[in-house]
């Protein structure tokens, strides 16, 4: 098997006149954190759409595990291991932090269709969602119910789920987005031990995090890749410092 | 949903002398349409049985009315109120065939008389005919078939048909074309309470007839007939009097002049005691009985009839008492057949303005002593 | 070929009477993001407004008026009593809400009209039939009925392609709150709007109410065609539900007259009469169920 | 959940109370409404599923209602003229059996329901209410040209059908097959919303997006629910015949649609007792507010009005509200 979880190709997508996605070729790696980053606009929530296959693009193809996935739908996508935290946090509000959990359980594993036996008395759903609670860290507010958690205690939580669903990649979308200095500096300490359950490719804006988690970074600007490379050398390209980073070189 | 008249009356020694006649006195579920497009049937049915009852000072019948809004549903759970709560002995009232369906067979299967002062469906005159359900108006077909017959006097050699899309509408069509004995120019079913006929209209227009038969109870009878009018069709227009009662007529307007339609009643009927019926029945409401009005006037003097041989506890007396039909009718002659149905007349109007007024005069009639094609099936 | 033109004709003029009806129910959908099934009972409202003066002062054109302004007044005040407390709530809340209306319009207008049908004279002016190139007789009120469908569709293009309002309501359309941004009082935007789509409901009953009756409960059938209209031409159209509604018209006119006679082809008379009637009042039905099947969306809608 | 459940229970007793204690007073015709109220209720507990815990808008379930009614309808009459009910492709006898009626009812309206939901359900939003809507006005419509079966007129069969050991014919014991028919309900309604299909389907109904990323398709779980929806309705549908010993059109109307939607609003979306509650209320208005006012829908709509603007929990809502107070 090869070190490649997710190898996406010649990816174009276009809404009317503009242009979403421009040829964009990427790669995703056993053990590895893959930054993505790019201004407001640059595309990139449109990439991660294609990616889990909410948006289907007009040219290119996405493949996991060295199988193309075109043609799957997201919950197909997402039963291949495909695990994915959104932008907007995006939890079931009015259940608690274990049945947010639980479901991410069930996702992954199967069963969904039994009716009669409570679900909070299945162990078999219920012990896996408590172990990625406490992974995340969430482990003491596992009945206060998601919309009452923090900020920050949701998008943990949405990284239990993410761990849950026993996932072969991750796409975290803006993990940080919205968390204090403090949690912000938490999350990256748990989000540098998932690596060692799948490979995460991370769209961040937060770059403290970037720079310290990432072990490669790719820049997207108006929907083409303007960079790919290791954090040195991101931070040594030019081009990357006139458009992004908005220094004057 | 709930108007109760219960009929007290003047209590008078007069009038408890009278109701010695009988042990006890008579308790009636009148269940009939007050509300919505069909309410004007039931409203006249109501207001005729209760003149019968005032003129009759018959204090010792009670009445209680309930509105079935036209929905079988309500029928019947007004039927099983009745019968349960308020315990009475006889029910009546039904104006729909499809509301009397509903209830009448459970309701004699219980004991219970119904006196039908409109609804005849077939159903209830050939095999499922029962020795506790009268009807005091027509079956169904009656007034249909009268107008095959006046459709063969007429000349008429190609008739257009229609009828709305439910039993009593193939009863309908089914009952004209019993005696009518032309050509068929075309036979359409419409939905159930349409108000536009604009289709159907065309397809008269289209099918080169010489007469349309048409029944279209109620509101869309009105809305049919006007809009026949405003369409430019000129072919001569039959059907039973259910679309020219005084209700519709005032409705329709100039539109409905010179139609000629079939009815076993008209209030220029000569005899006594229609004479009399249709002056009291102005005097007390201020305007002009329909044949809905002498129908319900004659089931309360059926009943009348009844009580005043029989106590109602006997049913086998009762009964006999009903089957006799010893009362003066509005129509004059009347008798039962052997399924408790009418014999009788059946004569063709002719729809006239009297000043301001539209009503109907008698020019003729249909069928002599018509019973109906049914009463064969039945086995009491 | 006589009978067919006669009924495209009808079937044209049944399908202006939904558009009247569709065109408010489909701007308030679009531009407020409500249904509103007490659009029925502004309908009935306009035509026993229309019935009343019209009976009162003899005159069809002030009863026109009146129901014209009827509907538009009981619509403002129901949009700023009730309807703007719904805009931020759900779908089912929206109908359970104006389901209740319908109740309260429907036995308020049984209160104090009765529950007798009343019945309006045509004016003479447009009463009876009149002869059509090509000989057929066609009656005179209907083919008026055409002639206002016509006129309020291009009244309502000009209205939303030419005016401030009609820039209003279509930045409405696409963002809530930049229009609110922009400055527009937007709780008059939608009172207005609101108004406007019950006015074209009122004016519908008018106009059927007098060829037709006038009664307590008319505009619940219309009402669910009306909401087949928009859903087939897509929700939030004008342009969908004109297209849609003249569908809907000729497809029940023609089912209704044709349906019948085909199937007498290969069965017998009154077996065919019986499938015909039958299938001719289900097929608007089906073609909506076709028709979002195949387009989810509607005819013209927005992808949602 | 303690709380909850308390409140479940006292509003169920309270129905049969009100049914025993009529019977014991005498008055034979408030069983009769309290057995209406149980199964208009059952109908309610049946949409809830999918409206209260599914999130589907469904404004078609009088469709299921008629169909649950009508199955009893044929099958009743059928027996009582001794014909089969089909011949083809193999031999069906009518039955006046409750208990061989009631299954066929509900596989009847499942099959519709997979059909109809299937379809419907490749729409959403105001779109999902509409499709719903017009294939309850097919099969309305359809019904009403279907002669076979009185058409428009509706069927009567006269006769209530049996129930081994019991006079379905007393208004008690009538009372007592559908109330704990009811009872069943609730309680399997309670358990499918707590099992993992549950969890799974209210995540769908609140976050459509999540339960796609968890690898659920939501389609099946709104499908099925749909479905058991469906089949609990036509029960309900199957019962309501036996109650008026009659079945017509009106049960495939809107206004039947709407009605049960009412039931489950004024009770509660989403509360187990909240159609029983909704259905016990209306009646009570219609016999109370029926003797006082011939317009009383009036007032029922100014009612249904003030819960939705102001009491959006509805009846049961507000009493928990009440209770957490105390």
């Amino acid at each position: 098997m090869s070190d490649v979880i997710l190898d996406i190709r010649g990816l174009e997508k276009s809404f009317g006149a503009l242009k979403a996605t421009d040829g964009v070729t990427l790669d995703l790696r056993r053990g590895e954190i893959h930054a993505l980053i790019g201004p407001n606009g640059a595309g990139k929530s449109t990439l991660i759409k294609q990616i889990t296959g909410e948006i289907r693009q007009d040219a290119g193809t996405v493949s996991f595990e060295g199988q193309a996935i075109d043609a799957l739908d997201p919950a197909a996508r997402a039963r291949l291991g495909l695990a994915r935290s959104f932008q907007v946090s995006s939890i079931v509000p009015e259940f608690t932090a274990l049945e947010n959990t639980m479901l991410a359980v069930l996702g992954a594993g199967g069963g969904v269709f039994r009716f009669l036996r409570p679900a909070l008395a299945d162990r078999g759903l219920t012990d896996p969602a408590r172990f990625h609670l406490e992974q995340a860290g969430l482990a003491l507010r596992e009945r206060v119910p998601a919309s009452a958690l923090s900020h920050g205690e949701r998008r943990r939580l949405e990284i239990a789920m993410a761990l849950a669903m026993r996932p072969r990649a991750f796409l975290l979308d803006e993990p940080m987005a919205g968390m204090g200095a403090e949690g912000a500096k938490d999350l990256t300490v748990i989000l540098s031990d998932l690596r060692g359950e799948a490979p995460i490719l991370l769209v961040e804006h937060d770059m403290d995090a970037v720079f310290a988690l990432a072990d490669r970074i790719s820049v997207l600007v108006y929907g083409r890749i303007i960079a790919t490379g290791s954090v040195e050398e991101i931070r040594a390209n030019p081009e990357v410092r006139r458009t992004y980073l908005g220094e004057d070189a | 949903m709930k108007s109760r008249h219960i009929l007290l009356g003047t209590i008078a020694a007069v009038a408890l002398g009278a109701g010695a006649a009988t042990a006890e006195g008579i308790k009636v579920g009148m269940i009939t349409t007050l509300s919505g497009g069909g309410a004007g049937l039931g409203i006249d049915v109501r207001d005729g049985f209760n003149l019968a009852l005032k003129r009759a000072g018959a204090t010792d019948v009670e009445v209680i009315v309930e509105d079935d809004q036209q929905k079988p549903d309500v029928a019947v759970q007004i039927a099983d109120k009745m019968i349960q709560s308020d315990q009475v002995d006889v029910l009546t009232g039904i104006i729909w065939s499809n509301l009397a369906m509903a209830v009448v067979p459970a309701a004699v299967a219980q004991g219970k008389f119904y006196l039908s002062p409109n609804a005849g469906p077939s159903a209830l005159a050939g095999a499922g005919c029962n020795q506790n359900y009268f009807n005091v108006a027509w079956q169904n077909d009656n007034l249909h078939e009268a107008a095959g017959a006046y459709a063969n006097s007429a000349g008429y050699k190609n008739s257009f048909m229609l009828a709305p899309n439910y039993p009593a509408g193939t009863d309908a069509i089914t009952g004209y074309k019993r005696f009518y004995e032309g050509a068929a120019a075309g036979e359409v079913y419409t939905q159930l309470g349409q108000t536009d006929y604009a289709v159907e209209i065309g397809q008269i227009r289209a099918s080169g007839a010489d007469s349309v038969f048409f029944f279209l109870p109620g509101g869309m009878g009105i809305a049919f007939m006007k809009q026949y009018a405003e369409s430019g069709v000129d072919i001569p227009l039959i059907g039973p009097a259910f679309s020219f009662d005084q209700n519709i007529l005032q409705a329709v307007g100039d539109a409905a002049l010179g139609v000629r339609n079939t009815s076993q009643w008209n209030k220029d009927l000569d005899n006594e005691a229609n004479t009399a019926f249709v002056e009291a029945f102005q005097a007390e409401y201020g305007r002009l009985p329909s044949l809905y009005a002498s129908q319900g006037y004659d089931t309360a003097n059926l009943l009348l009839s009844a009580k005043a041989k029989a106590d109602v506890a006997d049913q086998d007396a009762f009964r006999a008492a009903l089957e006799a039909a010893d009362f003066a009718s509005t129509r004059g002659e009347f008798r039962f057949g052997p399924n408790h149905h009418p014999i009788q007349d059946i004569y063709v109007r002719e729809v006239v303005k009297e000043g301001d007024i539209y009503t109907n005069k008698l020019v003729g009639v249909a069928l002599e002593d018509r019973g109906d094609a049914y009463a064969e099936e039945c086995k009491m | 070929m006589m009978l067919l033109s006669e009924q495209v004709l009808n079937g044209l003029q049944y399908g202006m009477t939904l558009f009247l009806m569709a065109a408010g129910l489909t701007l308030v959908f679009g531009v407020m993001g409500l249904i509103n099934l007490a659009h029925g009972s502004l309908y009935m409202l306009g035509a026993f407004a229309c019935a009343w003066v019209a009976g009162a002062t003899g005159s069809f054109a002030l009863g026109l008026i009146a129901s014209l302004s009827a509907a538009a007044a009981a619509g403002a005040l129901v949009e700023v009593v009730v309807i703007r407390r719904l805009y931020a709530r759900d779908h089912l809340e929206q109908v359970l809400a104006t389901f209740a209306l319908i109740l309260v319009f429907s036995e308020g207008a049984r209160w104090v009209f009765g529950s007798f049908p009343l019945y309006l004279t045509l004016p003479s002016a447009l009463s009876g039939a009149v002869m059509l190139p090509g000989g057929l007789q066609y009656p005179l009120f209907r083919l008026a009925i055409i002639g206002v469908g016509v006129a309020v569709a291009v009244g309502l293009w000009l209205l939303i392609s030419r005016t401030r309002l009609g820039i209003r309501i279509r930045a409405g359309e696409a963002d809530r709150e930049m229009v609110a941004a922009l400055g527009v009082d937007i709780a008059r935007l939608y009172t207005a709007v609101f108004a406007l789509g019950a006015a074209l409901a009122g004016l519908a009953g008018a106009l059927v109410g007098t060829i037709q009756s006038v009664q307590v409960g008319m505009g619940e059938p219309v009402l669910i065609l009306a909401f087949v209209v928009i859903v087939i031409g897509g929700i939030g159209s004008i342009k969908g539900a004109f297209v849609a509604a003249l569908l809907v018209g000729l497809t029940d006119a023609l089912g209704k007259a044709l349906l019948p006679s085909l199937f007498a082809r290969v069965m017998e008379v009154s077996a065919a009469n019986g499938i015909g009637t039958a299938l001719g009042s289900m097929l608007i039905y089906i073609l909506m169920a076709g028709v979002l099947i195949w387009r989810p969306q509607g005819l013209y809608g927005a992808r949602a | 959940m303690g709380r909850d459940a308390a409140l479940n229970t006292a509003v169920f007793a309270a129905l049969v109370a009100v049914a025993f204690g009529a019977h014991v007073y005498g008055a034979p015709y408030v069983v009769t409404l309290a057995t209406k109220a149980a199964i208009l209720a059952l109908a309610g507990v049946g949409l809830n599923l999918a409206l209260g815990y599914g999130g589907m808008v469904s404004f078609g379930h009088a469709v299921f209602f008629g169909i649950g009614g009508y199955v009893t309808g044929i099958f009743a009459s059928h027996a009582a003229a001794g014909t089969p009910v089909t011949t083809f492709p193999f031999t069906i006898a009518g039955s006046a059996e409750m208990l061989g009626i009631w299954p066929m009812a509900m596989v009847v309206t499942a099959l519709a329901a997979v059909v109809i939901g299937a379809l419907s359900l490749r729409t959403t939003g105001v779109y999902f209410i509409m499709v719903t809507l017009a294939f309850a006005q097919m099969v309305y419509y359809f019904a009403i040209s279907w002669r076979a079966y009185g058409g428009e007129d509706g069927l009567s069969f006269y006769v209530r059908n049996s129930f081994p050991g019991l006079n379905t014919f007393a208004p008690l014991q009538f009372f007592a097959i559908s109330a704990v028919l009811l009872a069943m309900a609730m309680a399997f309604s309670a358990l499918v919303t707590r099992s993992r299909f549950g969890l799974a389907l209210q995540a769908a109904r609140a976050n459509r997006q999540r339960v796609m990323a968890s690898g659920i398709r939501p389609f099946a779980l709104q499908l099925t629910a749909f479905v058991l929806s469906a089949a609990i309705v036509g029960l309900a549908g199957a019962l309501y015949a036996d109650l008026n010993r009659f079945v017509s059109p009106a049960m495939l109307s809107w206004h039947m649609s709407g009605e049960i939607m009412v039931f489950v609003i004024l009770g509660g979306v989403g509360r187990l007792a909240g159609p029983v509650a909704g259905a016990g209320v209306f009646i009570l208005l219609e016999q109370l507010l029926g003797g006082v006012s011939e317009y009383w829908q009036a007032l029922l709509g100014l009612l249904l009005l003030a819960i939705v603007l102001y009491a959006p929990g509805g009846i049961l809502g507000l009493l928990a509200r009440g209770m957490r107070r105390v």
